[in-house]
């Protein structure tokens, strides 16, 4: 969404650096609608090959250094129809 | 005084009766819409509910007065609606969902002459198969129907008492000449009134619809953290949705066997000239004080005739009718034959009936020639 | 006194209602007997027509309303056709002098009164009075109700503001002298 | 790094997991808006045991179901009374109205402009897919002007209603439209409507894949959401009467209304039966109802969209 591009630009320019997430799925909820895909304002999540329990296709993480990084937007949790999708902090190492 | 029972003596119409007999009782919601010839019950608890801490709310039509009565009856309130034949027909929905989700609450049905708008101001019982199978499904329907304004005021006690003993809707099935006439209604002190409350859940842990021993689960209350689930749908003990055979067996033969366990507790009746009786009048309402004329009239003539006056109409007294079934009978009505039927299931044979369409009461010379003609 | 029923036939706006539940009310709840109040309906409810009833008895009544009047008591020439034709044989008739034209009494009349209620009512400042000076009159006039019970129902049943205008309609046709 | 498996979510404590996965269809946008129902009441820290979800029939009829609160699922059309009458009885507990378009706004219909004419608090959410999903489909009051569905398979000739403006000249205090997309909007439109003393309501557009997006071209749920975010306007106070949503044009989501808190029918029916109140005079009765009667010609000013103050 244009909301979250924004802020990036702003905080890049900004010399900040942004925050980073963690995705966590409770697989079985997922039933493969894609809207976290769709949505994700940075691309971290694509569909996986693999089946869930009941045949759907749940999403998996694409992190590809710099663009295709959670930033703990909490898009994909908020778009999730199923309660399955969420993201946390990824505290710094 | 309180304000709660007018303990005394006071000359009311049914109409008013049932109102003062629903606040005795306890009732502090109620939810309607006018209409003709119930609604001075509706205008009673207008203005007397806020003098008692009880809530009046004039809906927007029944269907939505029937709902209300329902949210306010889980939120721990005694609740009641009044209305007269269309918008009982309105109301058959939810009435439906009082009895799938087990809720008390108590519908008073001035009857009038239909089908449809009808005979608005006058007289009607074509509602009695309605109050019995009004609304879809199987289930078993508990009816009362009061001759006098004494007994508007002491039945609406009884239906409310019922109504939270079963934990389901209790109609009171008035008619219109019993609802606008007046006679002295005696309020006695609150502490002669028997009062029924339902019973509470208390152990969170319990599903809710589980029942006790008489069948009927206790009511969670609702805003103490239990996390009750209420549908309309079929629904297992937890009160979940169970779309299937085999839950819908247990949990609406349940509902049904709640009241078919206690029928016989419920059944009211009153026998007058009874036991030597050779023929035998059935009627209720209005009517039963017709034909209790009649039957002093055919006594005078020689006749042993006697009144069997229907005080609950749902469930039916057929087994006492059965015991009587060696006598004539005689059922007056104003409709086609609604209580007949079910009489002349009870007795296994015809009966003479007298019925009216609906307008005005059978005079007592109409039920008396139904008399001579049984014993003919 | 056995089953007894009182009739009171006439337009709508005279009070008729009133008149025979202030009656009813004051035999139940004063007098202690038994005794019902109806609101007559059927075709002369139509055009205007109203009726009230009031049946008394020592023990409950049966059937609540008026078969056989044994009192009537007629406020208009229309309650007139349509209600004489069922008072009782021998039975008493009332009738609001100016409002009911007859040659002579009929002769199933036992007992017949007469009252020009609603002249007296206007002469009193209000004609609206004239159903309460009919009270006053039925019950001197009957000995139905007490006088007692039928003045208290009456001062209960209007409102504050024009009781002292009641009380006196009701003492004006209990004392009225027919002549 | 790849995606962390969990068996529990943050918003569990306030679902039925052990009914999940709900019945919802794959790509619905029930889900979605009930999320965001769930987080504004946690963000406000409304207690979820003094809180009521009641539902009527439908799709999102069901939602009632899910949540861990008390909750009833009404017969159709009539969740609005149950509440109605559930909220003058128990005032102290917070209820929500939960429910779908047609069963809010066909059958429904009378009940929902009543209760916003009363302003009784309590606050409604209206997730509105353009369609009746779960009997497969059909006209709505809402489809839009040439949707097909399997009852205007030709093509729907009828005008739909424009739920927020009629919801806020019905009377109520808190009208706003979102769509599925614009959840974190919508969460925070959810706070202010359940923290609103008084008739809030709040519609969500949403997408119905199944039922609707397939005779319509969009079958995947994400088209819905790509046209919501095509052609929705971001717009506050607008006249509510701007509201009408046209196939394939531009039309307005944002909060329409937040008129100025008033004695709610609540307030106003328990007031009634205070002894103070009844022993007072009938003028001074009225003197009261009058005091606290609506300000109308303020509401009347806001809808306007010429805005509320002096």
């Amino acid at each position: 969404m244009a909301t979250e591009s924004n802020t990036e630009k702003l905080l890049e320019r900004s010399g900040l650096s942004l925050p980073r997430g963690e995705v966590y799925l409770i697989e079985d909820r997922c039933k493969g609608c894609g809207l976290c895909i769709a949505f994700c304002p940075k691309h971290v999540l694509v569909v996986s090959d693999k089946f869930n329990k009941k045949g759907y296709h749940p999403p998996e993480l694409v992190e590809e250094e710099p663009v295709n990084v959670c930033i703990n937007c909490g898009f994909c949790e908020r778009i999730c129809p199923e309660f399955a999708i969420f993201v946390k902090e990824k505290k710094e190492e | 005084m309180s304000k709660d029972i007018l303990v005394g003596d006071h000359f009311l119409s049914g109409d008013v009766a049932a109102a003062e007999g629903a606040i005795a009782a306890g009732c502090r919601f109620f939810a309607g819409y006018p209409i003709t010839p119930s609604s001075e019950v509706a205008e009673r608890m207008a203005r007397r509910l806020p003098e008692v801490g009880g809530i009046f709310i004039q809906m927007e039509d029944e269907l939505a007065s029937m709902a209300a009565i329902l949210g306010a009856s889980w939120g721990g309130r005694k609740a009641m609606t009044a209305t007269s034949g269309p918008g009982f027909s309105l109301m058959m929905e939810n009435y439906g969902l009082g009895i799938m989700t087990e809720t008390p609450v108590v519908i008073v049905n001035v009857q009038r002459a239909g089908p449809s708008t009808g005979l608005p101001t006058l007289l009607g019982q074509g509602d009695v198969m309605q109050a019995r199978w009004g609304t879809h499904g199987s289930y078993q329907a508990i009816a009362l129907s009061p001759e006098s304004p004494q007994e508007c005021f002491d039945m609406t006690i009884k239906a409310f008492n019922l109504a939270e003993r079963f934990r389901q809707p209790v109609i009171l099935l008035m008619d219109e000449s019993v609802g606008h006439l007046f006679e002295r209604v005696t309020i006695p002190p609150k502490e002669e009134i028997e009062i029924v409350n339902r019973k509470i859940l208390k152990d969170k842990n319990r599903k809710i619809y589980e029942p006790d021993e008489d069948l009927v689960p206790p009511m969670p209350p609702i805003g103490e953290g239990f996390g009750i689930h209420v549908t309309g749908l079929t629904h297992d003990e937890r009160g979940y949705p169970s779309i299937n055979a085999e839950t819908q067996e247990r949990m609406i033969g349940r509902i049904n066997d709640k009241i078919r366990k206690y029928a016989d507790e419920i059944v009211d009746y009153e026998e007058f000239m009874v036991d030597d009786a050779e023929v035998i009048v059935v009627a209720y309402g209005i009517t039963a004080r017709s034909a209790r004329r009649a039957v002093i009239m055919a006594r005078e003539n020689g006749i042993k005739a006697g009144l069997f006056r229907l005080k609950v109409i749902w469930p039916f007294p057929s087994k006492r009718l059965e015991e009587l079934s060696d006598r004539e009978f005689v059922v007056a009505e104003v409709n086609n034959g609604q209580a007949l039927v079910e009489v002349e299931r009870a007795i296994k044979k015809r009966a003479v009936f007298v019925g009216k369409m609906g307008g005005e009461p059978h005079k007592p010379q109409e039920i008396l020639k139904g008399i001579e003609e049984a014993v003919k | 006194m056995a089953r007894l029923e009182l009739q009171i036939g006439g337009f709508g706006g005279q009070g008729v209602i009133l008149a025979g539940l202030v009656i009813a009310r004051a035999l139940s709840l004063y007098d202690k007997k038994e005794a019902v109040f109806t609101q007559a309906y059927g075709p002369e409810a139509r055009g205007g027509a109203s009726s009230s009833g009031v049946v008394i008895d020592d023990e409950r009544v049966d059937y609540p309303y008026p078969l056989n009047p044994d009192i009537l008591v007629i406020m208009s020439q229309e309650a007139y056709s349509t209600y004489f034709p069922r008072l009782k044989e021998g039975g008493t008739l009332i009738i609001e002098k100016n409002l009911v034209k007859m040659d002579k009494v009929p002769e199933k009349v036992g007992e017949f009164h007469s009252i020009p209620a609603t002249k007296i009512a206007e002469e009193l400042g209000n004609r609206i009075v004239a159903n309460i000076i009919m009270v006053g009159f039925i019950t001197k006039t009957t000995g139905i109700v007490s006088k007692e019970s039928a003045k208290r129902a009456v001062l209960e049943m209007v409102p504050a503001k024009v009781r002292d205008l009641n009380e006196k309609a009701f003492e004006t046709g209990y004392s009225y002298e027919e002549g | 790094m790849s995606i962390i498996k969990a068996d529990t979510h943050p918003l569990d404590r306030y679902l039925r997991t052990e009914r999940l996965p709900h019945v919802w269809c794959p790509g619905c946008g029930i889900g979605t808006v009930l999320g965001a129902y769930l987080r504004a009441m946690e963000k406000i820290g409304m207690d979820p045991e003094k809180s009521i979800m009641v539902s009527g029939i439908g799709c999102t009829g069901r939602a009632a179901g899910y949540v861990r609160m008390d909750s009833f699922h009404t017969t159709h059309g009539r969740a609005i009374p149950f509440a109605v009458g559930l909220k003058a009885a128990r005032p102290d507990l917070n209820v929500t109205v939960f429910s779908g378009d047609g069963d809010l706004f066909a059958i429904g219909g009378n009940h929902i402009i009543h209760a916003a004419r009363r302003n009784a608090n309590i606050t409604v959410v209206a997730i509105n897919n353009f369609t009746y999903g779960m009997t497969g489909g059909q006209l709505a009051p809402t489809t839009p002007e040439t949707g097909i569905t399997t009852t205007s398979p030709y093509g729907n000739v009828e005008s739909p209603f424009n739920l927020a403006g009629l919801i806020a000249v019905a009377g109520a205090s808190y009208v706003a439209r979102w769509t599925s997309l614009h959840v974190r909007r919508l969460e925070k439109s959810l706070e202010k409507a359940l923290k609103k003393r008084g008739f809030s309501f709040v519609e969500v557009l949403s997408q119905c894949p199944t039922a609707y997006g397939r005779r319509n071209r969009m079958r995947d749920p994400v088209d819905t959401l790509k046209y919501f975010q095509k052609y929705a306007v971001v717009k506050n106070h607008v006249n509510p009467l701007e509201g009408v949503i046209e196939p394939n044009k531009p039309f307005v989501v944002g909060e329409f209304l937040d008129a100025p808190e008033e004695p709610t029918f609540e307030d106003k029916l328990w007031e009634l039966t205070k002894a103070e109140f009844l022993h007072t005079s009938q003028a001074e009765r009225s003197e009261w109802i009058i005091e606290h009667r609506r300000h109308l010609e303020v509401l009347s000013r806001i809808i306007s969209g010429k805005g509320g103050e002096e």
